[in-house]
C-alpha cells in the first residue's frame, strides 16, 4: 500500500499522520503540499487533523476548496482510498465526499479524551480487520465534532450501514453521557458510498501505540493496507 | 463597493451556542428572552464599481466559500456606492 | 504627523522618573525625540529592564554540566544527550488576561511560544500555572472560563500539547489573576539559534504578521497631544492569530535548515524596539532601519507607534548578506511577509528613518543594557511574625475525618482539573506518555528512548507566610513531582509573580524568594536556565500572596522505567516514603476548614529532599515502584485518595492503617510536612524498597493495602472511616465544574 | 419583539479571520476582493412589545453579555413589531 499525507497550512496533525504508517509498516508516506496536483500514485490518501487555515470561518471550509482537493475528488472518484481524520473528516464533508457537517460540540468547548468506539461495519477496508460491535479506545481533540445531517440522510446513511464508528460507553452502549460531543446517532465515522472513502474525528493515529495509552488505532490502518495490498496483488495476478 | 453578507443557520439545524446565549440572557434576569440564533456577517470591501449583477457576485462568494449549504443559507446586501 | 513635545512631564507619563530623565538626556548629550523617548521608556521600563530585580536575580545558580544556554537570551538549554537538547521558559501574561482573559491568555501562549521556536527548537509541550480570586468573586467565573479557553484555543490550533500546570484559587487573586504559560522546544545541541545581530552590512528582515497599533505602550495616552485624536488611533487590545503563528514556526524552522540566519529574535513585548536593541546590543553592534518598510496593518501610523507596537506573531531576523533570497522564498511558501528593513551597522548606533528622514539616533549598548539598576529598600511585612504565630490548642477538636476528607477533595484548591484540562489537546504529535493528572508530565523524545518530564509548582500561602522556604518548598515539589514519574531533575525556569516593587514590604519578599529559590536549586542542582519577573500585580493598594511558580524539567533515560501516580494492582503494599510530624502551618487544611492561615510553611531539609529524589529514580530504574505520588497540599489522605482515581476511572481503593503515636489525628492525616511521597508495589518488593530506603536514611513506613471500591482508615487499630472510592470521586469531579457554572 | 444585534471587532483590533478569507476569496480567484472583517450576529425573539426604550433594552443585553467592551462594537435594532 502506498500512501500520502495531505499538508494544509495549519495542518497540525500531519506529522502524526506521517510517521503512522511509518511506525507500523516502515513505509513512509509521500507528503503533499496543498497546492500540489500530484498525489504520487497513492492507495491510500490521509487528510490529516489539526486546523487547516487555523480553522478560521468554518473547520476545513478553505482547505477543502484547495487545488489538491480537486486532485483527492477524482482519486476518489477512480475508486482510491481516502481516509480523513479529525479536520480531515470535516474538510471531506466541506468538499461534498461525505453527507453532512461537523457542528460545534454541545459542550461548545474544544474537547481532549479518550472515547471509546464502536465498530458499526466490518464491511469496509477500514475496518476490516475488526469485528462489528468491536470496542476501541482513541482520542478525540475537536471543538466542531457535533454530526449533524438531514433526516433523510440519516435513514440512507443507515440504510447502506455506513455508519463506521459510534461514540459508545466501555460497557459498548449508546448513551448521552458518551456521546461527549452531542453527534446525531452518537456518529464518529462514516463511510463514502462505495465505502472507500472514511471520514471519523477521532485519532486512530494517536492511538497505535501502547506507550501512549493504547493501540487499537492501528486497526484502522491495517485493515486498509490488508484490503489494498489484496486489491493490488488481485490487480496484478487477475 | 462595500458589501454585507449574512451567513444564518437553516431552519432545523440546532444551533447551541445560540440556545447557550438565551439561557444567559435568561438567568442575567432577561425572562423576556424567547430565543436567539446566533448567525455570522462579513463586511466586504472590492474595488468592483456596484452595478446590476453586484450580488449575483456577492452570492458567488457565498456559494464558493462563506456558507455551508448543508446547514446554512445567506443573505447579501450592497452596502453603500 | 503632529508629534508632542518631549518634555520631562512626558518623560514622567512615559514612567521615567527625573534621573532617568537626565540620565538618557546625557547619554544623548540632547533632549530625545519623540520616538526616542518612546524607546527610552520601554527598555527601561520594569518589564524590559529588569531595573528592580536585576541586582538579586544575580544570585541564581545559572550553570552546570548540561547547561548550554542560561539566561540573557529568549529561552534557556539543556543538553538531553543523543546529541539533542531542550530549550524551555515560563512567561506571564497577568495584567493582559485580567483585562480580556481570552486573548490575554491566548497571546501569552503565542509570546513564549516564539520564545522557544526563535531558539530553533520545535515547541513539543505546553504547560499553565494559573492563580484566581476566590470562586464566589463576581468575575472569577468569567476570568476562569476565558484563560482557559484561551490557552486551549491558541495551543490547540498551533499543535502543541499542553501537558500540564497548575490552577491555585485565593482571595488575593481577585484584582490580579496570575497567567503564567511555559513552554518547553526539542532541538539538535549543535544548532542553537541566538539574538544576535552581528556582522556589517547583513540584512535585516522584519518577518511575520503586519504592524497595527496593537498594545502600543498606555502612556501614548496620557499625553495631551493625543487626547484629542479619534477612536481609531487608540491603542486596542492584543488578540492572538495562532493560525499565523502556526506558519511562522513552520517558516522559521524551516529556513533554520538552510544556512542563511546570524540571529532572530521574536518581537515581544516593545515589539520592534525590544527586538532590534537586544539583537543590536548582544553582539555590540549598531543597526539601521527604515520604518516606513515595515509591513503596516493600519494606515497613518507614526514611528512612535511603529516602534511600539506589540502586534503579535512578528519576528526579526539578521540574515546572512546574500540569503536573501533564500529568506524571502520560504517566507513566501508560507504566504508571510519577509521584508530587509535595514542592515546592521558598526557604528554601534540605531539609526531609525522615516521616508528618509532620520527620527532616532542614539547609541545602543546605554539603552540595551546601561538601563538602571536599582536596590530598592526592603522591609520585613509588618505582621510578618504575628501571622506565623499558630495556636492549634485553640482549634475545635477534630472528630470527623470523613467529613472532612470529602470537603477537602470537592475544594476549588484540590478538586479535579479536568474541566481545565481536557479542553486542551493533550495528545497531539503523539508524544505524551504522562498528561495532566500525573504528578510530572512525560513527553517522549522519538528516535530516543528517553523521555521529558516537566511540573509547574508553587504554593504562594507557603510564600505568603515564608517568602524564603516558601520558595524553596516549590523547588522541592517541582523536584519531587519529575521524580515521581522516575526521572531526574534537571533545571528550573521560573516566573515571579509579585506587587509592587516601589513597597518595601514586596521587594523584602522578592528578595527572600530568590534567596530561597537558590539555595533550594543548589542543593537540589537544578540550575536556573530561564525565567521572567512580573511586578505590579496590585490593585489600589492591595498586593498579591507573593507566587515564583517554579517550572522544572526532568530526563527520564529509559520510558520504559517510567512509574504511574496512581495505584496499579489489588493487593499491592501502599508505603509512605519520608517522615511524617503532623505539621499544619499553612495547610489547606486548616484554610478550608478552620479558615486560619497562619503558622510557618513545612520545614523543608534539602539533603533529605534531595535523598528521597534520587530513591524515587532508583525505585524506577529497578522496575519496584508500580506507583509513586507526591505527598502535598490536603496532605497524606488527599494523596492517597489521588492515588486511588485512575485515568480511565476503573478506580481502586486502599485500606490505610497509621500509627497516631500521641500525634494530632488531623496533622497526621492532612499535615503537609514536606519531602514524603506515597508509593505501592508487589508485596514481593517492598521488602527491598525498605532496604534500601534504609540504608539511604530515608523513612519508608507500610501503611496499608491496594483493594477494590473503598478508602478504609485505621488509626492504631482502629476503624476511623470508610469512605467509597465512587463518593469521593463524584466530589472531586464536581468540585471545579461548580466554580464555572455559574455566570 | 423580534430584534437583530451585529456585534463587531473594533476598528484597528486585528481580525485573523476575516484576514483569512480574504486571502482565501483572492485565491478562489476573486481578485477584485479588498479586505473582509467578521462579525456575529444574534436575531432575539423577546415576549416584550417593542416600544421606545426598547433598543436600551437591547444595548443591556451586549453590555451585559454579547459583546465584549475590550474590543467589540455593537449595534442593535428592532427588526418587526
Ligand atoms: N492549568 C492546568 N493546565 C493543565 N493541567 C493542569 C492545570 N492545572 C492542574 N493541572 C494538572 O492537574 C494535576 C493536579 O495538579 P496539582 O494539584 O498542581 O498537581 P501536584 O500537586 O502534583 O503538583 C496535575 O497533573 C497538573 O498537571
Ligand atoms: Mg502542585
Amino acid at each position: 500500500m502506498k500512501t500520502a499525507v495531505i499538508e494544509f497550512p495549519g495542518s497540525n496533525c500531519d506529522h502524526d499522520a506521517y510517521e503512522w504508517p511509518l511506525r507500523l509498516f516502515g513505509k513512509p508516506p509521500e507528503r503533499i503540499w496543498y497546492t500540489s496536483r500530484d498525489l504520487k500514485k497513492a492507495d491510500l490518501v490521509i487528510i490529516p487533523g489539526g486546523f487547516s487555515y487555523g480553522d478560521y470561518l468554518r473547520c476545513g471550509a478553505m482547505a477543502a476548496r484547495s487545488p489538491v482537493m480537486e486532485e483527492v475528488k477524482a482519486h476518489a472518484e477512480r475508486g482510491g482510498y481516502v481516509l480523513g481524520i479529525c479536520n480531515g473528516f470535516q474538510i471531506l464533508c466541506e468538499s461534498g465526499f461525505l453527507p453532512g457537517a461537523l457542528l460545534k460540540n454541545r459542550t461548545l468547548s474544544f474537547l481532549c479524551r479518550e472515547v471509546v468506539l464502536r465498530c458499526e461495519t466490518a464491511d469496509s477496508p477500514f475496518t476490516g480487520a475488526l469485528q462489528k460491535g468491536s470496542l476501541m479506545r482513541v482520542p478525540i481533540a475537536h471543538g466542531d465534532g457535533n454530526y449533524y445531517c438531514d433526516e433523510k440522510t440519516l435513514r440512507r446513511l443507515l440504510g447502506e450501514e455506513r455508519v463506521a464508528f459510534r461514540y459508545v460507553s466501555p460497557e459498548g452502549r449508546v448513551c448521552d453521557e458518551w456521546n461527549f460531543n452531542g453527534s446525531m446517532d452518537a456518529i464518529a465515522g462514516i463511510l463514502s458510498e462505495n465505502r472507500r472513502v472514511l471520514g471519523m474525528m477521532p485519532h486512530p493515529e494517536r492511538a497505535s501505540e501502547a506507550l501512549l495509552g493504547s493501540s487499537d488505532g492501528a486497526a484502522v490502518l491495517r485493515s486498509a493496507a490488508k484490503a489494498i495490498d489484496e486489491k493490488n496483488g488481485a490487480a496484478k495476478n487477475g | 463597493m462595500k458589501a454585507r453578507v449574512h451567513v444564518f443557520l437553516k431552519e432545523g439545524v440546532l444551533d447551541p451556542q445560540g440556545k447557550a446565549v438565551a439561557n444567559a440572557l435568561k438567568t442575567l434576569g432577561f425572562e423576556e428572552i424567547l430565543s436567539v440564533r446566533q448567525g455570522k456577517f462579513f463586511d466586504i470591501e472590492t474595488s468592483l464599481l456596484p452595478k446590476e449583477g453586484s450580488e449575483e457576485r456577492l452570492r458567488e462568494y457565498c456559494k464558493k466559500l462563506l456558507a455551508n449549504p448543508v446547514i446554512e443559507n445567506f443573505k447579501v446586501e450592497v452596502v453603500e456606492p | 504627523m503632529v508629534e508632542p513635545k518631549v518634555t520631562v512631564e512626558l518623560a514622567a507619563a512615559h514612567g521615567l522618573n527625573a534621573e532617568e530623565w537626565a540620565r538618557l538626556c546625557t547619554i544623548l548629550g540632547r533632549v530625545p525625540t519623540y520616538p526616542e523617548l518612546g524607546i527610552f521608556s520601554v527598555m527601561w521600563s520594569e518589564h524590559c529592564s529588569y531595573k528592580s530585580s536585576r541586582i538579586h536575580l544575580k544570585k541564581f545558580p545559572t550553570s552546570g554540566p548540561l547547561v548550554l544556554q542560561g539566561p540573557g537570551e529568549n529561552a534557556g538549554v539543556v543538553d538531553i544527550g543523543d546529541g539533542w537538547a531542550v530549550c524551555f521558559k515560563m512567561e506571564s501574561h497577568n495584567h493582559p488576561s485580567y483585562i480580556e482573559p481570552y486573548q490575554g491568555a491566548a497571546t501569552g501562549v503565542g509570546g513564549i511560544l516564539r520564545d522557544v521556536f526563535t531558539m530553533g527548537a520545535r515547541p513539543i509541550a505546553n504547560l499553565n500555572a494559573l492563580a484566581f480570586g476566590q470562586p464566589s468573586h463576581p468575575k472569577t467565573p468569567h476570568l476562569i472560563k476565558g484563560v482557559v479557553a484561551g490557552i486551549g484555543d491558541y495551543g490547540n490550533c498551533i499543535g502543541v500539547p499542553t501537558v500540564g500546570g497548575q490552577v491555585f484559587f485565593h482571595p488575593c487573586y481577585d484584582g490580579n489573576i496570575l497567567v503564567n504559560a511555559f513552554t518547553l522546544g526539542l532541538l539538535r545541541a549543535d544548532k542553537i539559534f541566538r539574538g544576535y545581530a552581528s556582522g556589517a552590512g547583513n540584512p535585516v528582515f522584519y518577518v511575520g504578521s503586519k504592524t497595527g497599533r496593537d498594545g502600543i505602550h498606555g502612556a501614548t495616552m496620557a499625553s495631551a497631544e493625543f487626547s484629542d485624536q479619534t477612536e481609531q488611533k487608540r491603542p486596542t487590545v492584543q488578540v492572538g492569530d495562532p493560525f499565523t503563528e502556526k506558519l511562522l514556526l513552520e517558516a522559521c524552522l524551516e529556513l533554520m535548515e538552510q544556512d542563511a540566519i546570524v540571529g532572530i529574535q521574536d518581537m515581544g513585548a516593545a515589539g520592534l524596539t525590544s527586538s532590534s536593541f537586544e539583537m543590536a546590543g548582544r553582539a555590540g553592534s549598531g543597526i539601521r532601519m527604515e520604518l516606513d518598510k515595515v509591513p503596516m496593518r493600519e494606515t497613518g501610523m507614526t514611528p512612535y507607534e511603529i516602534l511600539l507596537s506589540e502586534s503579535q506573531e512578528r519576528m526579526l531576523i539578521v540574515a546572512k548578506k546574500g540569503s536573501e533570497e533564500k529568506v524571502k522564498k520560504v517566507f513566501s511558501k508560507w504566504g508571510l511577509d519577509a521584508v530587509s528593513i535595514g542592515e546592521v551597522t558598526e557604528t554601534g548606533r540605531a539609526e531609525i528613518f522615516w521616508h528618509g528622514e532620520k527620527v532616532v539616533d542614539m547609541p545602543v549598548a546605554p539603552v540595551s543594557d546601561q538601563a538602571p539598576m536599582y536596590d530598592r529598600p526592603r522591609k520585613q511585612p509588618s505582621g510578618y511574625e504575628e501571622q506565623r504565630r499558630l495556636d492549634l490548642s485553640a482549634l475545635p477538636d477534630f472528630r470527623d475525618p470523613e467529613d472532612a476528607l470529602m470537603r477537602m477533595m470537592g475544594c476549588p484548591n484540590l478538586s479535579s482539573r479536568r474541566w481545565v484540562y481536557t479542553q486542551y489537546d493533550q495528545s497531539v504529535r503523539t508524544n505524551t506518555v504522562f498528561g495532566p493528572g500525573s504528578d510530572a508530565a512525560l513527553v517522549r523524545i522519538k528516535g530516543t528512548k528517553k523521555a521529558v518530564a516537566m511540573s509547574l509548582d508553587v504554593n504562594p500561602r507557603y510564600c505568603h507566610l515564608d517568602p524564603y522556604e516558601g520558595s524553596r518548598l516549590a523547588v522541592a515539589e517541582a523536584a519531587r513531582n519529575i521524580a515521581c514519574t522516575g526521572a531526574k531533575p534537571l533545571a528550573i525556569t521560573d516566573c515571579l509573580n509579585f506587587g509592587n516593587p516601589e513597597r518595601d514590604h514586596v521587594m523584602w519578599e522578592f528578595a527572600a524568594s530568590v534567596e530561597g529559590l537558590s539555595s533550594a536549586c543548589r542543593e537540589l542542582e537544578t540550575p536556573v536556565v530561564s525565567g521572567n519577573v512580573s511586578f505590579y500585580n496590585e490593585t489600589n493598594g492591595e498586593g498579591i500572596f507573593p507566587t515564583p511558580a517554579v517550572g522544572m524539567v526532568g530526563l527520564l533515560d529509559d520510558v520504559d522505567m517510567r512509574v504511574p501516580s496512581s495505584f496499579q494492582e489489588l493487593g499491592d503494599v501502599v508505603i509512605l516514603l519520608g517522615r511524617t510530624r503532623g505539621h499544619l502551618g499553612g495547610s489547606e487544611y486548616l484554610s478550608l476548614i478552620h479558615n486560619i492561615e497562619k503558622g510557618t510553611p513545612p520545614p523543608l531539609d534539602g539533603a533529605k529532599e534531595k535523598t528521597l529524589i534520587e530513591l524515587l529514580q532508583l525505585l524506577a530504574k529497578e522496575r519496584l515502584a508500580h506507583s509513586m505520588h507526591d505527598c502535598s497540599e490536603g496532605g497524606l489522605m488527599v494523596a492517597v485518595a489521588e492515588c486511588c482515581f485512575r485515568p480511565r476511572g476503573d478506580d481502586l481503593g486502599a485500606s490505610i492503617s497509621l500509627q497516631a503515636r500521641g500525634k494530632r489525628l488531623d496533622g497526621l492525616l492532612f499535615g503537609e510536612d514536606a519531602t514524603r511521597v506515597v508509593a505501592s508495589c508487589s508485596p514481593e518488593s517492598a521488602q527491598r524498597i525498605f532496604d534500601l530506603a534504609r540504608e539511604r536514611g530515608v523513612e519508608a513506613t507500610p501503611i496499608g493495602t491496594v483493594i477494590p471500591e473503598k478508602l478504609a482508615l485505621l488509626i492504631d487499630g482502629q476503624p476511623m472511616a470508610t469512605v467509597s472510592i465512587s463518593e469521593l470521586r463524584a466530589r472531586w469531579e464536581a468540585g471545579f465544574p461548580s466554580l464555572v457554572s455559574r455566570l
